[in-house]
């Protein structure tokens, strides 16, 4: 079983959502957090005073899947979540041992 | 002239809820904005207190109310002049002259053309550029809203001359900005994924905020119409304060019955739907008529929501399902429930009497001053389209108002 | 019957301030709740708004003002029949008629009639059903509030005419309310996981923003009570905030003596206190007594907070402690300090040599207001509890009211 | 003594409103703090509301306003003594004897006293112990407050006699907490990790609350000052709206020019620095003189703001920009468009043909202000550092005032 | 070293840390996220706009344990936030090759 | 290519970030979260009721390097970000097996 985790852009987490659901995706976990990298931030000046917002809001997807199905949906989230232009963000995988559904206790390929 | 200090007393309170209600209605419209449009829409709401008053106190004032010609007011209080000791004001001669101060009547106009232009900002949401904006209500403060105003609020306007009755501003502010809302939407467009895109309110807490500081000013805005504080402002009250409470009853129970769940914004709104339905009536009914006005508004506001689905325009905030149904309502609600016995300067209305004519009247100034300010709103929102462009961006709007308009974050 | 613009155009302010106190405990109260039930607290509140007022032009103000009996109104002012030229309303005749258009007392007793039940969310946050919520404050303001407003605010009420003294309504208001909310409470049982999960406030900064709110509100609460704008509602002013300042002090003191921190909430409990205390004496005290009454309430009411962990009920947001405690304190120091120097319609206090009588009606007023709205309310909540149910399902608690009430969502 | 009852009616509400400004003002500040800090801001204005009246009830009000002497009050008045029949008060003989109870008078004076010092906090932002701002203001309410007011606001003091102006307090209330607030700030040093560390505004739609809610109450505390509802308090409403409007469009636009975007923080920061600036100046400018106040008050402030950066220390919520600058710009001002048309009482200034005698005179009020509060505050501030120390040790300065000072957090 | 990640119900944090203290576990990292899954969300109807709301409101735990102690942590989990009822999450548990305790830069087992 | 998850005391967060632009890093993920460990909560008392605040704010930090750059970074994050009083937080590394950048499916170094 394999984590992926996917930093993308706020206003894309409605269509990757759609993406993965229309390819079976049963289930994620979304955070809101600040991304820093080569899109930059922005600089906001409060009475005079500037203040360099170095990072951006972005969206924290995490899935867990099955060791198989991890290039579809890698793919899927590339191709729902980019926009062509800076600051669209990444993805990466790692390895899971193990998974469990709390409610039935139930491991594994089950408890996706 | 005689002044009263009772009546200047009630009116310069009423004059500061009214201003109040200009942050109110920020609140109300900038809790239903996403987080990231939530300053854009508090600005703007803001800015109009800012430039509108200014605007007023140069020419708007006087464009309203200056000289006796029917259609349009004149420069003669432009820049401030002779205000303060006007008698040649309409209003201040015969049996009932005001008993204010002409300066004070000024001030308290000058709030409700603050807050009519702010009204247009709900239906924009989260995709009109700041400085178009500012533009667009700059011209519309001059060139729309005292004409208007002059119509129907001044002895002299032709409206007010026919009997079209308005006590607090049905048509002069609410049909007025609804129908200016309109026609800008119509031009500027849906939001962007508007209908793919989940766009719920972010801060419900803030619309109730606002809702609570407008209905608290409301009672500014209508019964200090009354311009003396007397009886037929006491009457105004309670009408007011009726009638948003009923509409807010009907609106949930329709929301319950329709929708499954009777909501805070279904409350916030129905009390808003209330409040503007009575604006127009406030002086002129008695009894439970306020009380069955806002049953109606309640009800009617609800259903004209399905409106922008079925014509596919989006007005974000509902401006027009609110404050121009809402007050075409009340203005036509007023040919019925008119009671002469509340307000002697008034009429009385099909159930209490009078016949069709006011209703027709009333009918009469619905349709003028829809016409007039859609039309005009709709040649200035264009050209301001074709020159510098209503709209913001893709990019700007993806990011938020806040953002790229004042690039500032609400919530850190 | 003589109108006096001055106090007219007071009454209506006071009016005005008075419903916006509603939209101001909203926020007291939503501030304090946890995030998954702030739009239910505010909803409670707002509907009140809707609701009461209704009611109140329906038959509530006549059955609380209407006619000669001691012990209840009639129905002579029902459905808003007459009441613009009753010269018949108690208060109207004598070396003190009222000076304001009847109408107006009558709107202005409305916004008292709307705030009293919303002031029992409080106790029952984050567990009452919405529904039930409903019904019981609409039985609630029909067969409780109007007969409790009679025998104490009318002059031909049975309290009044023993020489009972509340002058903006520690009894009718406060100690109605605190009494009907404890009723509740014991019906309603203890929130899911009290004591075990940490329930603390979600935004207190929203209640700073509804004690502002009270605050500000509360003049036209305690010196509207004055009913003209003369000597005595100046009296009531400086009464009121003074002991609003003066329980915030000894709120804190306590506090930091006790839990070792002087905090905002304690800072917002004190004032409130010291605000409900002095509502029954606003009218009635002067010189330095507001201040005394101010730092016994702060005390008095903080030791209160305690009485709900002796007796394991769960009164949420502690109405008990602030209003039924604050209440029945302000009423019982009256007997004290009371001073006819102050107001001629009042009487002497024990410190002002006026003996125990003044104390013993007071007394006697707190025990009857008490026992009468607590065994009603007990006996109509328990008849919701065995039919549609008072309390939410618990997995509906467990998700918060806003969802499973309403449907909705505070912050996105 | 002749009490007139709009008068009263009136002042009372202004009461109320200048009561509101508090709250508004710790939102106003509480919004551009850090999270961490929110309640901090918060409880120290709201502090106020306790500490500051019952002192002022003890002594504040008879050192300011009792007696003859040209530099000080005495204790008359103190403890509540006599107030309420106070024929002896300054104010109360002449042609233009007040006609409002002298204990609204006292209530009125009340809240500018609690307001005040409440300015100060946005200086000290974020680092100031609790305990030692407690003490600071509770000795700052009586050494200094009363006896600048009693100088400019008393008819006994003698820069009143002398012929300087100040309608509402420019010198009282502005320059006053204005050079207190740079005395401190001087000592407390800067914010720990200031220029290192990004510390913007936490949550600008409190920011844009506050800035309504001041908007509003500053009615009541400019039109207030006329002590009636008359043509003077009408005069004051106007100018105080739109030199609050136009010095919003300067500050964006200035703004706008230089940093490239007008942003909500501007647009509040703007209307307040107008509302500043025009608050010596309400009752004795007319026409559009206001406007031209406020567009200059909107680029001074705007200008003013470098000054912290040029002289280094961290005056974070900008209190000089906005009210020592301000405050020094409205009375100098005046000392240019006062027009003695408008105010019997008041003066013509320079460019009514005047000449330079007025600005003279407004010169030495400025001068003669701040020096005297700088002084005073100094030696106190010095003393209470050396002492229990003024600011927060680094750890709690660290984890926020909210949990190191009160134990609480703001947002769960 | 292992990390384990658990996302479950918001009124269950308590239970959860009180639960976890218990064994013995002396840190963890706690954030609010929100879940998609099964339990599906709810529709808000907003003025007649209805919303579908497919996100939940969930918490997610991170802790990093020594690898004999994830079967009594997990366990402990399961036993303490499990409601019976859909939607009570999932753990899941990866491998950590290095932590360091910030304050110390202690490694390893010292580091927990 | 390796996860560094990183939990800093909040206010050093600009510390943090502007070493690790120092030293090259382009890139990095940020959130709040709340964290339990030795450092304690404290109590917050409203009202008299007393109320355990066990999690104290923390901010979470993850950023995905090349092998080799892990020491490097993890070095520079323990001496931006210690101040040597309890709770000044943890790292901890894992493996990463793909990281893509969702702009130009870029894989694996390139897409850091
Ligand atoms: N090395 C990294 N580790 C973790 N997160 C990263 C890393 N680099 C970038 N990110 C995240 O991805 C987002 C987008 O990266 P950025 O460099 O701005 O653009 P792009 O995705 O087009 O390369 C960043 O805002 C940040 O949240
Ligand atoms: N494949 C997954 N990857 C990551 N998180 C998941 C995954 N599936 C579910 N979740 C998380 O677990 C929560 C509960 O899952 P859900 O399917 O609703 O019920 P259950 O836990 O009973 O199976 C979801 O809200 C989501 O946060
Ligand atoms: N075992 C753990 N797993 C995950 N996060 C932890 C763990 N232990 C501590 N943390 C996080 O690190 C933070 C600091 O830990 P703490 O024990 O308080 O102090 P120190 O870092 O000095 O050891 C905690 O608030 C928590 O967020």
């Amino acid at each position: 079983m394999k984590l992926i985790t996917a930093i993308i852009k706020p206003f894309k987490i409605d269509d990757v959502k759609n993406a993965l659901k229309a390819i079976g995706v049963q289930g994620m976990t979304v955070a809101e957090v600040r991304g820093f990298g080569r899109q930059g931030g922005h600089s906001e000046t409060y009475r005079g005073a500037e203040y360099n917002i170095d990072f951006v809001p972005k969206v924290r997807l995490e899935i867990v899947v099955d060791s198989e199905q991890v290039d579809q949906v890698v793919d899927t989230i590339v191709t729902s979540a980019a926009t062509g232009k800076i600051g669209d963000g990444k993805i990466w995988v790692s390895e899971v041992e193990r998974m469990i559904r709390i409610r039935t206790g139930e491991e594994g390929h089950d408890a996706i | 002239m005689t002044i009263d200090s009772g009546a200047t007393a009630w009116v310069i309170v009423a004059t500061a809820l009214v201003l109040f209600m200009t942050p109110g209605l920020a609140f109300f419209y900038g809790g239903m904005v996403r987080r990231k449009n939530v300053l854009g829409m508090l600005m703007q709401n803001v800015f109009s207190m800012g430039l509108v008053s200014v605007l007023w106190a140069a020419v708007g004032f006087s464009l309203a109310f200056g000289g006796q010609n029917r259609f349009i007011g004149n420069f003669d209080f432009a820049w401030m002049k002779g205000i303060a000791k006007a008698d040649s004001l309409p209003g201040y001669t015969g049996a009932f002259a005001l008993v204010i101060p002409p300066l004070l009547f000024m001030a308290y106009q000058m709030m409700f053309a603050v807050i009519t232009p702010a009204l247009i900002t709900g239906a924009t949401a989260d995709r009109l550029k700041f400085s178009a904006y500012a533009i667009l209500i700059g011209v519309w403060s001059v060139i729309v809203y005292p004409i208007i105003a002059h119509w129907v609020f001044s002895p002299t306007g032709w409206l007010f001359k026919r009997g079209a009755l308005d006590f607090a501003g049905g048509a002069v502010v609410h049909i007025n900005a609804g129908a200016a809302a309109l026609a800008v939407v119509l031009i500027i467009g849906v939001r962007r994924s508007y209908g793919q895109e989940t766009m719920p309110p972010h801060n419900l807490p803030f619309t109730i905020l606002g809702t609570g500081i407008l209905w608290f000013g409301w009672i500014g805005f209508n019964a200090g119409s009354a311009l003396a504080a007397n009886g037929l402002a006491v009457q105004a009250i309670v009408n007011t304060h009726l009638a948003a409470a009923a509409a807010m009853l009907s609106w949930l129970v329709v929301e319950k019955a329709v929708a499954g769940h009777a909501t805070t914004l279904g409350a916030a709104s129905g009390a808003v739907a209330g409040l503007v339905a009575i604006t127009p009536c406030a002086g002129f009914v008695g009894g439970m008529a306020p009380v069955y006005i806002g049953l109606l508004a309640g009800v009617g506001c609800y259903a004209a929501l399905s409106l922008k689905k079925k014509f596919r325009f989006d007005d974000s905030l509902d401006v027009i399902a609110v404050h121009l149904v809402g007050g075409i309502l009340g203005s036509l609600l007023l040919g019925l429930f008119a009671d002469k016995g509340v307000n002697a300067l008034g009429a009385d209305g099909l159930f209490l009497g009078g016949g069709l004519r006011l209703l027709g009247e009333q009918g009469l100034a619905v349709i003028v001053t829809f016409g007039f300010s859609f039309t005009v709103t709709y040649v200035v929102a264009t050209i301001l389209d074709r020159t510098i462009g209503l709209r913001v961006a893709d990019d700007d709007e993806l990011v938020g108002l806040d953002q790229s308009q004042h690039a500032e974050t609400a919530y850190q």
